[in-house]
């Protein structure tokens, strides 16, 4: 999937500015920045989650498959069928292990041969199954945050979406469950098309294929800082061989 | 640079830190017991109200009062058992009209009205105006649209449970917008990211956790209503019926605090008494409608 | 344009079998149920209509009958006199801002020191435990307030009233007085203060407070200079709930107001208030059809202007609050 | 006290219909009292005076005792609100502390409500004062009037008569939305509605005046002569010097005989022609005016005198056409 | 100042372990560390702000000028008059400028010649006097997020402190706020004895002359996380020649 002249607004505040973004399928794509630089905005448009910011407002366009997701016939309910999405937070629903992964086929009414199978394969493709298959009664509440964070994961993938966006899904985990989340992921890629938002550039180095590094440039009469792409690359050339000045500093860590 | 504060030095020769070094300790004790009194004044008049009414209704909490029916003939065995029965069918019918159209009302105005448009702000200020419209004006409602006027109903039961239904509506909408407000939003988030529609997350999510909100909301909203008495003689809650309701829509009825005001501004000493005792039924209801609504809250904040 | 640079295009497979993201189904239902949703919120409107409709057509018909002028700025209150009869509302009005007055005094004190040792002294077990007790305050019904108030405050009020003030204000009250309605009052609006003003105050930042304390504030400057200031609009808007709570109250002052029209601030004087006589009248005497009949609704329109008024400022101030610690 | 008490058996298959076009006179039934009780059943609704609701509840509870299928719920809306309901078909029977006004008559007949009015006691206005009043046995109606009409300046007793000490005059009486209020301006003011700014209007709560007297020397109030019975000695009724210038108290007799006056008055009841057609409410209505004496003892008022009953029962049958 | 054996406790979870640390005068001590290993907590302990926390139990010893802060007759606001701080999220009263930094004297009940130039010389000694001079009386909260912070800096030297605690003062600001701020702490050093707690390694190498490196270590039975200390020396030997294997990773962010 892909972006073009992605521009978004909140109310009257200009938040990312012209973004031209192409996601290889089967990939890994780390978006970094600084806070506040517009990579979570960008990400929420891929699947629309956006549309539930009332102020937002997105001009520009995302491809996925050819066909507009912000087009006029195109319905966002079913766009986020297609492309899944995991959160900074782990966020599993109060009920059990089973329901939380079966939720999701159940809403969007996807015919399964058997639920229990599903589920199972599921949680296997989470490498949760081993952890939790004697507890599926239990509420996704009683799991460690790595393995809440996993079961996020598997409830992603119960509905066979077949991009998954994840915003920063580990920054909230302690560097065992990091490095778990993280095999998880190189995993997915065989499937998946994963694009992850990371405040973390080892882990940007250590997981993607491909960085887009992002930055706020400040507006000189309001104050106001607008997020920019300022390079998208191979994770390894933006890592070894950055072509911008301001990629080389924040990689180096000189500010941020 | 200009030293300003060459602190260090100077202030530690004369450090101390203990207790009491600091003057004007005693204002605060004053001020923190003060604050206290406020409160004190709060509690001591609840609790006046409900000693006089026990002492003075004393004799008569016995079962009479909630088995017999009101009697002028044989004051010292007359009970309440209509106004009971009463209070009950209206509450009944309040909280089966309230409460679905209350909660409907709520889940709108958090989840799909948009704040930008200026209709939706304009429900919004009406329901935070309604909260505050004094009882006696839905009375006046009451007996002019809905006793008489376009629905009729006459002076049943149903009559005074939909005056109060409005009478509290604005209550239950705040309560529950609360309750659905206090909704993670990670929760519509997750549900949402799955291609779940609104409703479905609604259904799912949002609701379940937002009912003890409600329910307590809605309990704390009824209490107040159990006791309101001025629209009531308003819309006809009748003083004298031997009787229960026949049902919503049937026949007379009156209710507990209509009873009270009734009994109390009687010149006879047994009927004062009947007053006071009816008081205390009352507050009895109210506490325990309020338990209730305490022991929701503490149990589901502690679950989540 | 961005000033993205990019050096290496990656492959940008298509899937093979097509993709739809057209709606799968119209969802029929989803639309259905919001629907309902909205005629449930828009009801509150019904509702506002209803009143005004219920008030305007009697109001109209009592202007018909009576200028303005006899309403309004009238001398006189004596409706239900057939050969000389007065319409003047300023009675019932100051007769109300009497009762108002002095349920304010201690519910104002009251509230705002009850809400300050809940929000800022309290712990949270002891915040449990008391704020449900104001709830009950609350709800306790208003008739037995009034009940209270006349077998109980009335006559503690003739037994130990300060006769040593002077003048007027030493003189004890009758069985029917301002002040035993408003003291009773004010403890029934204590909750409605002391809720709206905590709510305002647990919404102030904890930030402020962790800044005061760092700069070694005590409880009570913490309490008195930083948090009541921050949530000053918010804890305004509680005090004019409370006051249109306090107009707006019938039984307590049916019962223990009393029903003389005195043009009188005094608290011992006996006052009629607007809710008394409309609740008073509607259950009387009067005829249908007369005149008198008329002015109940006349003054129930009045009295309906003026929580609306209060409302409106108190809800404009709140709102204000919010935006500041948005 | 439900009425469930009663001796009769529920013959509960007779319905009032069929009871209306039957030949058997519903009032011949309840002439015979209980004895036939239990036949007749339906919902009446009274409402109307605070005076009369004690009145007529207690005939109602008489009343059902007998007809433990008849159903009566009493209201109290005052007089004047009464009317209202009555007249806008809302009650079968209004009950009333004074006659029906000119306004309550046009907008009955503007909805066609045809109707009866019916004496069922007789309540005197006592003028009461504290029991530490010793200065006054008997008093005028122009003492009276001095105290108590529209822009008196009495603000002591000797002001309204120069022989009574200097206590200062404290006045107590029901509210001007009441049917005593009206009863007692006509009579002693001359005309409804003419009063002192100056008293304190204790409202439908005629308890409150009695209150106020016994706590104050120089007390003087106007209350319904059943509220001072239930009063006991916490005030004093004092005599009322009449047309014919004797000094009379206040009592059963001297109400009933007329020598009370003026403050001796009669309640009523207005049945509607429309209900009277329903047999249980013909039969209640008679029930009221015969049992007058029983239910006005019960409620603290004074029975009809044979002739007034007789009079309001001439009144019913003529309203019925003799049924 | 200094802190011996200092163990902190949230009801029954044991936050931090055996902290020993002695606070250089007039130099400024930096505390890093992964997210939730207590330095937060260590750092209200130094003043008492972690009396305002209902659960939260002190052990150990905190030495002030040597006397115990926890000391049985010690009135800790008495102590925050001498120990000042400063917040992560700028947090000014919504009062005036001038209001804002005249709070501290005046609730203290110090005597000063004149506000009007005490007031002044904060805001000099802040940094912010030439931006705002001419708008005292406006609201705090009209300022930039920088200013802001400065701001709060002004309003803590105030009360004439002789130490400053500060919580990630800059991870609220963008690059060039932090500059001002970091070059602010510079200056004040010289009359200041200042605490800082930051999760930028490059901002404790920038201003620090000595960092403390603080870890959480998980619980085996209950995996409760409890915040230890790994090492504490100066800031160029910790990042030139850490002594400690963990240092080494975190610092050249091999986890985290
Ligand atoms: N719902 C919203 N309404 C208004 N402004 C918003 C909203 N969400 C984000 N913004 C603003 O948009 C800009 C970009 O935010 P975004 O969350 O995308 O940044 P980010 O790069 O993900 O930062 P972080 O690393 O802190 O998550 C910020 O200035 C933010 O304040
Ligand atoms: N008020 C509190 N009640 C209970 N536990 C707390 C409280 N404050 C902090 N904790 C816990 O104590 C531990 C240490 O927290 P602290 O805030 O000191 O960490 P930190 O190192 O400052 O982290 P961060 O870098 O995220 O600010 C954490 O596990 C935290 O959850
Ligand atoms: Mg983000
Ligand atoms: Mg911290
Ligand atoms: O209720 P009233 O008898 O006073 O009309």
């Amino acid at each position: 999937m892909e972006t073009r002249a992605l521009n978004v607004f909140y109310g009257g505040f200009h938040a990312v500015h012209d973004v031209d973004l192409v996601f290889g399928r089967n990939e890994i794509t780390a978006l970094i920045g600084p806070s506040g630089c517009g990579k979570s905005t960008v990400l929420r448009c891929l699947n629309r989650m956006n549309d539930l910011v009332p102020s937002a407002r997105v001009e520009g366009t995302v491809l996925y498959h050819d066909i507009d997701v912000y087009g006029p016939k195109v319905d966002p309910i079913e766009v986020r069928r297609h492309i899944g999405m995991v959160f900074q937070k782990a966020n599993p629903f109060p009920k059990s292990i089973y329901d939380n992964v079966a939720y999701g086929p159940r809403v969007i009414g996807m015919k399964v041969e058997s639920m229990d199978d599903h589920v199972e394969q599921c949680l296997r493709s989470a490498a949760l199954w081993d952890e939790v298959k004697d507890k599926l009664k239990e509420s996704g509440y009683s799991l460690s945050g790595g393995q809440q964070q996993r079961l996020c994961i598997a409830r992603a993938i119960a509905t066979q979406p077949d991009v998954i966006l994840m915003d920063e899904p580990c920054s909230a985990l302690d560097p065992i469950a990091t490095g778990a989340v993280e095999d998880l992921m190189i995993t997915l890629r065989e499937d998946y098309t994963i694009i992850i938002v990371t405040h973390n550039m080892q882990q940007a180095a250590r997981v993607s294929d491909r960085t887009a590094f992002f930055t706020a440039r400040p507006d000189e009469t309001t104050g106001n800082r607008t997020g920019l792409l300022v390079e998208f690359d191979k994770t390894s050339n933006i890592f070894g061989t950055p072509s911008d000045k301001r990629t080389e500093d924040y990689i180096s860590g000189r500010f941020g | 640079m200009t030293r300003t504060a060459t602190a260090s030095a100077r202030r530690t020769t004369e450090l101390n830190l203990e207790d009491g070094a600091r003057r004007g300790k005693w204002k605060g004790e004053v001020f923190r017991a003060l604050l206290i009194l406020c409160l004190v004044i709060a509690f001591v008049t609840l609790l006046a109200v409900i000693v006089q009414a026990a002492v003075k209704g004393w004799s008569r909490l016995d079962w009479n009062l909630i088995t017999q029916m009101p009697s002028t003939l044989d004051r010292e065995t007359s009970g309440m058992k209509s106004a009971i029965f009463g209070t009950i069918y209206l509450m009944g019918g309040l909280v089966l009209t309230v409460v679905p159209i209350g909660v409907s009302a709520a889940i709108f105005m958090e989840e799909f009205a948009d704040q930008s448009k200026w209709w939706v702000r304009f429900i919004d200020l009406n329901i935070q105006n309604l909260a505050a419209v004094p009882s006696i004006v839905f009375g006046i409602l009451g007996l002019a649209l809905i006793v008489r006027g376009p629905l009729s109903l006459g002076t049943v039961a149903y009559a005074g449970s939909l005056t109060l239904a409005m009478l509290v509506l604005p209550t239950i909408i705040l309560a529950s917008r609360e309750a659905i407000r206090s909704v993670p939003v990670t929760l519509r988030n997750g549900s949402l990211g799955l291609g779940a529609t609104k409703w479905q997350t609604i259904w799912h999510h949002v609701l379940p956790s937002a009912v003890p909100g409600m329910v307590t909301g809605t309990i704390l909203a009824l209490s107040r209503a159990i006791g309101e008495t001025a629209p009531l003689l308003l819309v006809g809650a009748t003083v004298f019926v031997t009787y229960t309701p026949d049902g919503f829509f049937d026949g007379a009825y009156t209710a507990l605090p209509v009873q009270i005001y009734q009994w109390a501004s009687r010149p006879q000493e047994e009927f004062r008494i009947l007053a006071s005792a009816g008081v205390i039924v009352l507050l009895a209801v109210l506490l325990a409608m309020n338990s209730v609504a305490i022991w929701i809250r503490n149990k589901f904040t502690r679950d989540l | 344009m961005s000033t993205a640079t990019h050096t290496q295009s990656p492959p940008d497979g298509g899937r093979q079998e097509p993709v739809s993201l057209t709606a799968s189904s119209p969802r029929y239902g989803e639309k259905a149920v919001v629907g309902w949703l909205f005629l449930c919120a828009a009801f509150s409107v019904l509702v506002t209509a209803g009143i005004v409709v219920s008030l305007l057509t009697p109001t109209i018909e009592f202007f018909n009958r009576v200028a303005p002028g006899n309403f309004f700025s009238a001398e006189a209150w004596a409706p239900f006199n057939s050969s000389n009869p007065g319409y003047g509302v300023l009675r019932l009005v100051v007769g109300t801002l009497n009762v108002t007055l002095w349920a304010l005094l201690i519910a104002i004190p009251a509230g705002l020191g009850a809400a300050i040792y809940l929000s800022e002294y309290a712990s949270r077990r002891a915040r449990k435990v008391l704020k449900p007790i104001l709830e009950v305050l609350e709800g306790v019904p208003t008739v037995a307030y009034g009940v209270f108030a006349l077998t109980f405050v009335t006559p503690l009020l003739r037994e130990f009233w300060p006769t040593f003030l002077p003048g007027k204000l030493g003189e004890p009250p009758g069985v029917f007085s301002a002040a035993s309605a408003g003291i009773v009052m004010g403890v029934m609006i204590i909750p409605t203060v002391a809720s709206i003003s905590q709510d305002a105050m647990s919404a102030v930042p904890s930030g402020l407070r962790q800044a005061a304390y760092g700069l070694g504030s005590t409880r009570m400057q913490v309490a008195t200079k930083v948090v009541v200031p921050a949530a000053l609009s918010g804890i305004v808007a509680g005090f004019i709930l409370g006051i249109s709570r306090a107009i707006g109250e019938t039984m307590i002052v049916l019962l223990a107001a009393g029903a003389a029209a005195n043009l009188s601030l005094w608290p011992n004087d006996s006052v009629l208030t607007m809710t008394t006589f409309i609740a008073r009248t509607s259950t009387g005497d009067i005829g249908h059809g007369t005149t008198t009949y008329y002015t109940i609704f006349a003054v129930g329109a009045l009295l309906f202007a003026m929580t609306f008024i209060m409302n409106m400022i108190s809800i404009a101030l709140v709102r204000r609050f919010r935006e500041t610690y948005e | 006290a439900c009425g469930s008490d009663d001796d009769g058996d529920n013959g509960t298959e007779d319905q009032p219909a069929a009871a209306e076009d039957d030949g058997q006179a519903a009032g011949g039934e309840s002439e015979e009292g209980g004895s036939e009780g239990g036949e007749l059943s339906g919902d009446i609704a009274v409402d109307g005076s605070s005076t009369v609701t004690p009145l007529t509840e207690a005939a109602a509870e008489l009343f059902m005792n007998e007809n433990p299928d008849v159903r009566i719920a009493v209201g109290t809306s005052g007089t004047g609100g009464g009317f209202d309901k009555f007249c806008n078909g809302e009650t079968d029977v209004s009950m009333a502390s004074r006659e029906v006004k000119q306004e309550e008559i046009d907008l009955c007949a503007a909805n066609g409500v045809e109707f009866e009015e019916l004496g069922v006691a007789n309540d005197g206005l006592a003028i009461v004062v504290n029991p530490a009043n010793d200065w006054t046995t008997c008093i005028t109606v122009e003492e009276i009037n001095a105290a108590w009409k529209d822009g008196s300046t009495a603000t002591t007793w000797a002001d309204i008569n120069s022989d009574y000490p200097d206590e200062a005059l404290e006045l107590y009486g029901p509210g001007t939305d009441s049917g005593t209020f009206d009863y007692f301006t006509e009579a002693i003011n001359g005309e409804e509605g003419n009063i002192t700014q100056n008293y304190n209007d204790i409202g439908e709560d005629d308890n409150a005046a009695v209150i106020g007297v016994s706590g104050s020397t120089g007390a003087m109030a106007f209350i319904p002569l059943s509220y001072v019975t239930a009063a006991g000695d916490q005030v004093k009724a004092i005599e009322v010097e009449n047309e014919a210038g004797e000094c009379v108290a206040p009592s059963e007799e001297t109400v009933q005989a007329g020598d009370y006056n003026p403050l001796g008055r009669q309640l009523f009841i207005y049945p509607s022609a429309e209900a009277l057609k329903k047999p249980e409410v013909l039969a209640f209505v008679e029930f009221h005016v015969e049992n007058s004496g029983p239910a006005a003892e019960a409620a603290g008022f004074i029975g009809l005198t044979e002739e007034q009953a007789q009079e309001a029962l001439d009144k019913v049958a003529s309203l019925t056409g003799g049924r």
